[in-house]
């Protein structure tokens, strides 16, 4: 099994939402996060002076999958989520041991 | 006449109480905005306070409570308040003339404050000041002298008892303006923008009910019968439409809690020009008509594509209407001395129809106007990246919650 | 007699402080109970308010007040609000007719709010309001008639100066019946519940305070030296309320600072039967008693696993009960005509013990019985799922913050 | 003189409005402060209130009020209220005495809410407590017989309308002393400490503005022209103040909308003192100083690295301080009976001078002495680990959001 | 090491810790989060209608543990915030590379 | 690739974040968590008894960077982070399987 985490714009959760599950993928964790990438977030122009925010809202998915269904779920994220300007978001992949489930106790190697 | 302590205390109350109502529609829309732009929407309504607080000292009060000028406008006697004292207000006899001006004042500055629903979030904030001053200027000052300063409107008949064609419908209808000349929010319609705080909203709601008694009641300038009846129809009429609206999303789906809040304003709003003149019964049906016309323009803006972000052109801008019509259907002689449709003054009726398109076309093309000269001249709106960014830190550098 | 500018003045921003305490009930109860149910529970308190105004306009006010029908009821005659004019009061000759109608109106409307308590988080809307009209017409609208209208309470000597047993008892008893009837939220006593915004209950609580003084001192229904006497007196039972709260809670433990003003709010709650009989030094006593008593009382109920969610027994019906005894020991001669069991009247204490017993007994029987019947007919709760889901999101379709 | 219904009417409004202004207080701190400690910081704000109510009703009002001693204080004829009924009040002749003293009650109450800027986040609760009803009745007591009730100020020809020394001086430059002894917060200047909530603090500030008229217009004790010419002047210098703030902080950055509040507050406060006896544009002129200058003092303030947290000193004592002397400068024989400079009457200004600086004088060393002696007997300080977990959960057990 | 991610009911809170707690395990990090299974979270009726809820609140609990212990860890979580109905949540762990405490500086690997 | 995660207090944000972007480490994610370490958080006496605050509130900053990067930053954010007393927080390095940009739709492994 495999966890995907990715960071996206809040505003495309519905987007990102209805393309996985088209797919079939309907599982799912959210959190809302800050973030920022090597733009250091967006710089504002104000007064002669700039400001830089970094640390936007980003939001972050998790979700568990087998190993073979990890790249067909960032392909997914990855063209629900896009928008093509700076701060779309990263995906990450890691290796998960072990996975149970609470109601039934039943553990996935 | 000489001044009288009931009737100052109660006018004294009353200007207090709709001083509230502006941190009110700040907290009202600010709760129905997202996280990263409610204190900018709060501030606006602060700012809106301030700057018709000053304007009207200057000369807003002159322009709109001097003396007559062609039915127009008000003359500068009483530029920077000379000649306004502690003797008898011209228009209100048991009251000083400065607290008359008061009074006023407030009513300007949370029209002002209205109208900044349609330009929430996108603003720029500098160009509000300007648009702002304008604004209460040309648009406000006038209507005001016309309707309640001896103006040409006055002289045709119409009725306005404390503001639904002066405050509402020139809010309302200007807000229309003003946001097809800014523009939807960068986004609107792609994804939803959600109400961050709808306790919050209801907070602002319930500081508008109470200071609502204030405009209304207080609007009989003196502390007696005919403040207590318009005080019994303000809350009976802001019931029904609380109801009604509760009722109309119910039948759409879910019943709107929020929807409740808002019904419960548009029932505020219409009764507004009827408070003085019409009885209980009439308005219960004032109210809840509102509370359903309201909701139904909301859901036709927002069909329409259009993003008026607060909806004070559906609920002020309409409801304001209908109140105006509405005086014109159930003004009754028991109450004062006027008659409406029902007792068979069609002369009343036709008045308040005309008053009403005007104050709709006069507001909505003033403000159109302003807005776009304002937008050629030092643009409207801030930025993308600033809008995205969300106008607490893009334009005030503060985070609302930490 | 003729009305008095500064008697209504006085009524007239009472009668608004005293619409401002429904919203103060909402945000009191909102902050208490889970982010997924405060917007239900806010609106709860605004939906009270809006049933009740309609109902006492339509009847409520004439069952109330209407010419005494065997000290049982008013008579029809007032029907919606017909014969109710801007004349004399006939139990306030100062003010209009129409006032202290309104006056009453509000009166009748937090009652209700603060019943809101006992079914939080779990109420069908549909069934509340059924409920809310069945209640306020059937327990609120006699008991006023019986203690204020004429009624045989009335008769019998017992005094109520702003509605100890008519708006406290009666809905804190109620909710004890409700909340029985209703039985307890799911997870109740399994997991902890903890209030999600004590903030905002504590803004709550700052507006109860602010319009308890319309409350009591309004209820002089004159501006006068008995007004006045019953400000001074509300103010310090509740400061006494929330200090002795928050000794009490400190000797437990901690001292909770929503403890301290639920204290406070339990001072109000007591002191209003007798803000107009008592001296300050009493009011002290009151006040000081209240705050131990409702907490001990609060204590007890959770206790008892008892899911009277929000304490309206606890503070108001308890607090309540405690001020209507009160009345019959610390009423004064030397503040109003009456004397308490301190100054010798032993009738006088009999009769307010009497009053708050009936009190008891008919709220909380005919709360019962209603609730019942309501569960019965259409069921008083929303599914589990509805429950877990929340009603905010379940109920309204909303979502609090976003 | 008789009692006068309506001036009874506007100061029993005026009493719940200054009153709803602790509240306010306690939310605009609350805001300001961290999450986790937004329930002590509003808790303080009622806690103050209620020790205030208590000690006013039973001694403070005697000492303050009661028949003066040399000058200095007053006798304790007062005590427990006796003597102080329904009839006339002796500084007031047109309202109850009771009436007149629970004015003066709300105004010691807000004062003391005022000085916990200084304690914010870090105060020991029962130190508080103690050192609260020693400043109450050590500073505050003597200083309102000075200024208030025939003292030696009063004498010397020193006008205070409404407290610009008796409450924003006294509570400015205590909080300042008190600041200095109990010493700044762990990791202040370390790290930052933004506001946990920006529009919890707008709330508050509006609803300090609403109160604000109770407290200046409240403060002519009748409800006629001197009332009227103080509220105009009142909210004219909050505006002034509210956007000279938002300028002075645009120039050195970006417009600050909790800037703008605050300027409405230092405009509030700079005015008290002036509020009876100027006109409309020298209000404009005292609110625009006011907002620069308690903002430049706010930078000093955080300059020198001085933890007076909320900025009691910066905007209530500066403030307090520009108000007394522009007084003196402003005065205007038109609207009262007294010369500013601007008037010639130089003498005037001097008293000004001198009475501001016997406050600060006064305020200052005996709070700082207070302090001490409550430090070194009890501590005024948590402990570390307390004030880093945060005192909601530390001292009262509780956590404000869910 | 291994990295437990367990997602649970927020009203298990207090059993959950209970139960790590005797059997020894304190140490642990928590968040607010958002989640749905396959079942698409809870569905609702009304008038006719019905209506997902999707995304309930749930509390995602972080512990790093020794590779020995994970088992010990999933079970005693598993136990202690079943409901049996839908919904209970998922835990899932974690293979971690390094570990440092930042008080010591000291790194485990 | 390698994923840092680490739990630190909250008031050392701005240092942490400094002395990454001195060694050039720009992009992060961050999340506000509660934590308890092996003390059980801070025991407050109050009136003889004790209570446990467990569960502060701390800061969780999420890095992703390279396999020979981990060791720099581990040691960077402990040294910023560090007061020396208990609660200073804690540091995990989880392997990195895939890693995919939203914008651009590269994968990297
Ligand atoms: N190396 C990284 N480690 C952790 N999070 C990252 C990393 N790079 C990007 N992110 C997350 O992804 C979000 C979007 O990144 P990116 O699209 O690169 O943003 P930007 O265009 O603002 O640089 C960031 O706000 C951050 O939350
Ligand atoms: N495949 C997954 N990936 C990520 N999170 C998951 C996954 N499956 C379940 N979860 C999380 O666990 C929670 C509970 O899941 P489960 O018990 O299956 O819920 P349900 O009964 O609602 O389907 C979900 O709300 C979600 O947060
Ligand atoms: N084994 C662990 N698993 C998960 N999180 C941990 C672990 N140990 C520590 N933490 C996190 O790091 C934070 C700080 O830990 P530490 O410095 O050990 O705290 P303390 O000194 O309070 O024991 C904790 O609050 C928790 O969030």
């Amino acid at each position: 099994m495999m966890k995907i985490e990715a960071i996206i714009r809040p505003e495309r959760q519905e987007q990102v939402k209805k393309a996985l599950e088209e797919k079939g993928f309907v599982a799912m964790t959210m959190s809302e996060v800050l973030g920022r990438g090597e733009q250091k977030g967006i710089k504002l122009q104000y007064r002669g002076g700039t400001l830089d925010v970094d640390l936007l809202p980003k939001l972050k998915i998790e979700m568990i999958v087998g190993d073979d269904e990890a790249e067909t779920v960032m392909k997914t994220i990855c063209d629900a989520a896009r928008t093509g300007k700076f701060g779309d978001g990263r995906i990450f992949v890691l290796p998960v041991a072990m996975s149970g489930k609470v109601r039934t106790g039943e553990v996935e190697r | 006449m000489a001044l009288d302590s009931g009737d100052t205390a109660w006018v004294l109350a009353s200007t207090a109480m709709v001083m509230l109502m502006t941190p009110g529609v700040g907290l009202f829309y600010g709760g129905l905005v997202r996280s990263k732009t409610v204190v900018s929407m709060i501030g606006l309504s602060f700012l809106a306070f301030a700057l018709a607080s000053v304007q009207w000292i200057v000369f807003g009060y002159s322009l709109a409570f001097g003396p007559d000028i062609g039915g127009i406008i008000g003359g500068l006697d009483f530029l920077g308040l000379s000649g306004v004292g502690i003797e008898s207000a011209p228009l209100a006899a048991t009251i000083p003339h400065l607290l008359y001006m008061a009074f006023q004042l407030v009513f300007a500055a949370v029209t002002l404050a209205i109208l900044t629903s349609a330009v929430a979030e996108r603003i720029k904030l500098s160009s509000f000041i300007v648009l702002a001053l304008l604004w209460t200027t040309l648009v406000y000052d006038p209507l005001a002298h016309w309707v309640w300063a001896g103006g040409w409107l006055a002289k045709l008949g119409a009725l306005d008892f404390a503001g639904g064609t002066v405050v509402h419908i020139s809010s309302g209808f200007s807000a229309l303006a003003l946001a097809i000349v800014i523009g939807r929010r960068t986004g609107f319609g792609s994804y939803v923008m959600e109400p961050h705080n709808i306790p919050m909203s209801m907070i602002g709601a319930g500081l508008l009910w109470f200071g609502w008694f204030g405009f209304n009641a207080g609007s009989a300038l003196t502390a007696g019968g005919l403040a207590a009846s318009a005080f019994v129809v303000t809350n009976t009429s802001a019931a029904a439409g609380a109801l009604a609206w509760l009722a109309a999303s119910w039948m759409k789906g879910k019943p709107s809690a929020l929807g409740m809040v808002s019904g419960g304003i548009a029932g505020l709003v219409a009764i507004t020009p009827a408070a003085g003149y019409v009885d209980a019964v009439s308005s219960l049906i004032i109210g809840a008509a509102a509370g359903v016309l309201c909701y139904t323009a909301l859901l036709f803006r927002v069909s329409r594509g259009l993003d008026e972000s607060l909806d004070a052109w559906a609920v002020h801008g309409m409801g304001g209407l209908w109140g105006a019509i509405a005086t014109g259907i159930f003004a009754s002689p028991a109450v004062n001395a006027y008659s409406g449709l029902l007792y068979g003054d069609v002369g009343q009726f036709v008045a308040q129809v005309l008053a009403a398109a005007v104050s709709v076309v006069y507001a909505f093309g003033v403000t159109y106007l302003l807005a776009r000269a304002v937008d050629s001249v030092m643009g409207l709106r801030v930025s993308e990246d600033e809008e995205y960014v969300g106008l607490d830190i893009a334009t005030h550098g503060e985070k609302a919650y930490a």
